[in-house]
């Protein structure tokens, strides 16, 4: 398992990126767990539709997007809002999107971001077809997808898998594997050692990264990303990390999983040895951590402001958007909706 | 007796399935352990172990294929998928392979499972999590479908079905999980699936629904009752087979019917009703056959579900236009 | 203008659309080398190309999910599934995915793509290789869903569906392939999506239909002519958007409506259009709503095909039954 | 690949099987090979409905059955009578069933075999849910499952295989990789160079056989049985074979490969190199040739004869095995079908 920053923060090898971006990324981080912390309790509030909570895994989502350019597909999951928002996919929208509103389903024209997949395995194929399109289309994107251990026991991530091999369209699969499907532990979805080796069975590279290590992951989403855009074809990464939190906020982890299991994965928190290795390098003290909490604590807060400032939808938004011109059928219905 | 609601009702049909029946096993993703998200299998694994309330990988298509092997391998599996907007990966499954196998092997090879299946909306949930699907199934030659509205046609229900030779598709209405509650007996019973239930007797028009529609439609009853509009009521319970005796009774009775569902109008399967209706009916029938239902769009999320969702208002709306109509 | 049977008409179109739009891309199993196991891309990929006329693995939710990305990613796929049978594979990728991507990202991202499914028995083909369940795809929001009867339509609609900026399910007869032929335009032009045609002109009786069906419907109006019976032919052509204004006058016009379907009847299309009828035309009905339809059985094979499908005579006799009701 | 004949019948190492038993199995592959070449004449002459011949797969289908008890399950696919055929199942009844008729997918009740598969895909998972069900009731039974390379494609394949491992079933998953599926070659459907390293996704063994060596397929099957049937739990076969005849009558495999590469194939009929063997060993001469042929030809005949001899189906045969009790609508509906 490729790591390149030890749970302590100190550097094995040398740094992938410079310590400016490092001390960025760790921000982006920061907003990320503010997002998740204050999800959850938006959530407990009755604010938000239930909730998928990602704490633990701010370094793979982090981590990865760090090594995508802007106009790079991105198709993601219900868990992913730190990948999408580090993409470009407004804070305001995901939140507008949980609140349980299609509208948030919409991100900017320039953000390449489909909206979160809530269907478990069909959407990496997508990516392959995004990916396969700008090949035939001669753009120079690539298209990564995220998906969880549980995913790739659905039919789906085999033949997304193998569609992506055959056309060697430049996609990354990417693998967060925080050990469980809801409620069943990895070991118990497949008997092989790893997600990674599945890869063989397209003869697609795969790698095995820590994905608790930002840094590691950087450099692992790197190198496929690179060998993507140079015709190199896919590769499936396997991220290993941890799900810190329920598996949304109507899930109960007591009913299988133990307390020290939790303990001992909080004390890999990917947060902690960035800060860490920052600290090592005179990059960062008290006052950044203050500052950028308190700076993140308030876009949040902005973002779930205008969120919730979006007005009570009518019936031209249950009708408004289900093709491109409306047919006699909808008008038909609308009329009877709108008493 | 004892007072359940419809969620316990069905836990309490599980296991008396497993404690009367050595090949009766429960299959599909986080059943076990978590005792299902909506907890109906809850307690099952502690009670008859891992060899019979088994957990599986996140995969419809194998949960539903793997089923259909070991129930011609001679077990009774109830499998379940969580909820009816995952069912489509298993559709391949069910169309092609279980409702056909005891066709195409000329009754030789059977597929006795009970395929269970939370369905519908109006809990604010997340996409893909409130479909109401019931017509695809209830299209498939060789599939029943049943669905309860009461705790006590819960358990019933689903003990035929695990009773039952052939596969049964199990509908559950999320909505009323816990919205109903009754007594209910604690020893094991079944409800003759084909049947439909007259919920309330009427003589001005009958409405003619199913699932977490039939708790909308009673409240509607009720409306009307007090304005002197007499409603009969019928919950069909079964799609497939479906009791067009005590549907045509009803309509040559009242000669007025309103169908009400929660599913998309095109191509519902009030669409059905209102043909037996049209075709067998068409004399006694005073005014148009109108139906309440989903509008032909994705199910909205939580914010535009109430614009979406049959409403007590919209069935009274619908009756009370259907009985001045003339 | 060239003499083409309804294949050779679809042929033409792929032509016309590859040549008309370098976007449009054409992928599916054997359709490259083989041009398809009926033959109707033949000769694509001599003109257009490997990138453009793809061969697939046996894989169709892939080919239908990779379609959905070739869409959002501007291409403009026509995907083609061998036979309807194996479509179930990709039910869940037309259902979840396909069919609701515009509503989810609120026109945001769009899918404007064709998925091209021959349909239909009558050719003693093997299980799996006859199915009608047209009905399954017409109960989806976000799905448009076309069937052409004639060559003129098939190249007609199928140029509409490409050109259509939302999903399109092409259904395609495979009874008619090559037992239809006429003069049709050797230029593209488009058939408009969501309008009925009137195949024939009547009085006394509407018949509705579709697809294969069609064919002998109009087989059953000749001998119904004959004895004196007006039909009024209607080939919906669209079953979503449905022509229901075409249909409605139509019955208002004759007072009697029989509906003619190959699919089985419980949950079939017809029940959607009787309800339509029930619905808007029941002051003017003289007798019941009729249902030619397949039975609520699986498909049989050759032997027992002939007791399945509607026939002339089953049609003429329900029409018969139909105007001597009053 | 593990290899025991060679194209020219001489033994590699020592054989697993006795002369006699490899006399019976040739004698099999004979009949077989009747059954093939009739069926496409019969086929032509519109007696039969479209057919897949396996003319060259006889060694890996007969084999494979070789290894076989008479009670282990078997799920087979439209190309597998062969196989179907030497585990029990009624020459006349598969005729039956191609003539278009449903009452020939009843096999006799103590021959464990479905009705052949016309799905691809979709029935490997069953032999996993027929073997699962086995262990659980405490039966030594074992599951054999045949499917082709492309197969392979199809998710089911994949949640087929996931399931055998993770449950430990005694399931053998045999695909017959004849280079095709319909007009698609293998390289074409995959970038793994073989189909047995697929199995490396599962964490379950994968082995890989000269498919036309009557004696390797036997042996290599033996070991998954055998494996499978002490709970060493499932195993993927890959034999390696070629499809001589057409996909179907329908297809034209002009279209696709040349008649050099089909040439070369039929230098490698796997009848060949048995009879060679046969020879150099003494236990088979022109004459024993001859009158199995003749034995064969006969047989088959009878097989047509008495398939052709059942009576055309009437209205109770469309609707009489819906359901175990028949409905209120079926009956209305049968009686609506009987003028
Ligand atoms: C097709 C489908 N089946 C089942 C579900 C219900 N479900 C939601 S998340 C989940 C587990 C997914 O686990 P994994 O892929 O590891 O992602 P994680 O939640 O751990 O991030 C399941 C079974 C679903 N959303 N879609
Ligand atoms: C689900 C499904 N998709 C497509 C088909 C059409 N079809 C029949 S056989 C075949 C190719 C199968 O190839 P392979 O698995 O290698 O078996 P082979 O025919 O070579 O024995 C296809 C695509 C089908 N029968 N089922
Ligand atoms: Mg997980
Ligand atoms: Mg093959």
């Amino acid at each position: 398992m490729d790591q390149l920053l030890t749970p302590q923060g100190e550097l094995l090898g040398e740094s992938p990126l410079p310590i400016e971006a490092v001390r960025d990324l760790y921000a982006q981080m920061l907003f990320s767990r503010q997002y998740d912390h204050k999800s959850v309790s938006l959530q407990k509030q009755g604010r938000l539709a239930t909730y998928a909570p990602f704490e633990g895994q701010e370094a793979a989502q982090i981590g990865s997007v760090a090594a995508l350019r802007a106009d790079d597909w991105m198709v993601a999951t219900y868990r992913d809002a730190a990948a999408m928002w580090a993409h470009g996919y407004p804070m305001d929208a995901l939140y507008l999107g949980r609140t349980g509103d299609e509208r948030g389903g919409r991100p900017p024209d320039d953000v390449p971001v489909l909206p979160p997949s809530i269907t478990v395995g069909g959407h990496m194929i997508h990516a392959v077809g995004l990916a396969w399109a700008a090949k035939l289309r001669g753009e120079d994107r690539i298209a990564i997808t995220y998906f969880g251990d549980g995913a790739t026991s659905e039919g789906d991530f085999h033949e997304a898998m193998n569609f992506a091999a055959v056309y060697e369209t430049p996609t990354v699969f990417f693998c967060q594997n925080n050990g469980y499907a809801i409620s069943l532990p990895m070991h118990r979805q497949t008997r092989s050692e790893t997600i990674a080796v599945k890869a063989t069975a397209y003869g697609m590279p795969g790698v095995i990264v820590d994905g608790n290590d930002l840094l590691a992951v950087y450099a692992a989403t790197k190198d496929a990303v690179d060998r993507a855009r140079s015709e190199g074809g896919p590769t499936l990464i396997e991220a290993r990390t941890y799900r810190i939190g329920p598996h949304t906020t109507n899930d109960d982890p007591a009913r299988y999983r133990s307390a020290d299991e939790e303990e001992e994965a909080r004390s890999r928190d990917p947060l902690i040895r960035v800060k860490a290795y920052l600290e090592d390098h005179d990059a960062w003290g008290d006052e950044d951590e203050a500052a950028t909490i308190a700076e993140a604590s308030a876009a949040v807060d902005e973002a779930i402001a205008s969120a919730e400032a979006v007005p009570v939808p009518d019936a031209a938004h249950v009708f408004g958007a289900m093709f491109a011109e409306t047919t006699l059928q909808l008008d038909e219905q609308q009329s009877q909706a709108t008493p | 007796m004892t007072v359940r609601n419809l969620a316990q009702a069905l836990t309490d049909a599980h296991h008396a399935a497993l404690l009367a029946d050595d090949d009766v096993i429960v299959l599909g993703e986080d059943v076990a352990a978590n005792g299902g998200v909506f907890r109906i299998t809850d307690g099952l694994l502690d009670a008859f172990g891992p060899d019979r309330v088994i957990d599986t990988p996140v995969a419809e298509s194998g949960i539903v294929g793997a089923a259909f092997g070991l129930a011609i391998g001679g077990m009774r599996p109830i499998a379940e998928i969580q909820f009816m907007g995952f069912s489509t990966p298993a559709y391949d499954q069910v169309v092609n392979h279980v409702a056909r196998i005891r066709n195409r092997s000329r009754h030789r090879f059977t597929c006795p499972m009970v395929l269970r299946i939370p369905y519908g909306g109006g809990f604010g949930a997340a996409e893909h999590h409130s479909e109401s699907w019931e017509a695809i199934y209830a299209h498939t030659p060789g599939l029943k479908v049943v669905t309860p509205s009461t705790p006590y046609d819960a358990k019933g229900l689903l003990l035929a079905a695990v009773a039952d030779p052939d596969p049964v598709v199990f509908l559950e209405p999320i909505r009323l999980y816990r919205a109903v509650k009754e007594d209910i007996p604690d020893e094991p019973y079944s409800v003759e699936i084909g049947k439909a239930a007259v919920r309330r007797e009427g003589t001005d028009v009958t409405v003619i629904t199913w699932g977490a529609m039939t708790k909308e439609a009673r409240a509607a009853a009720e409306v009307l009752a007090d304005e002197g509009t007499s409603v009969e009521l019928i919950d069909i319970r079964s799609l497939v087979p479906l009791d067009t005796t005590t549907i045509t009774e009803s309509v040559h009775k009242t000669g007025r019917a309103v169908i009400v569902h929660e599913a998309p109008r095109t191509g519902g399967f009030g669409g059905e009703i209102a043909a037996v209706i049209a075709e067998r009916c068409l004399y006694s029938l005073l005014a148009p056959i109108h139906r309440v239902t989903g509008w032909d769009t994705v199910f909205p999320l939580k914010r535009g579900e109430s614009l979406y969702l049959p409403s007590v208002e919209r069935i009274v709306k619908a009756v009370r236009s259907t009985v001045e109509d003339r």
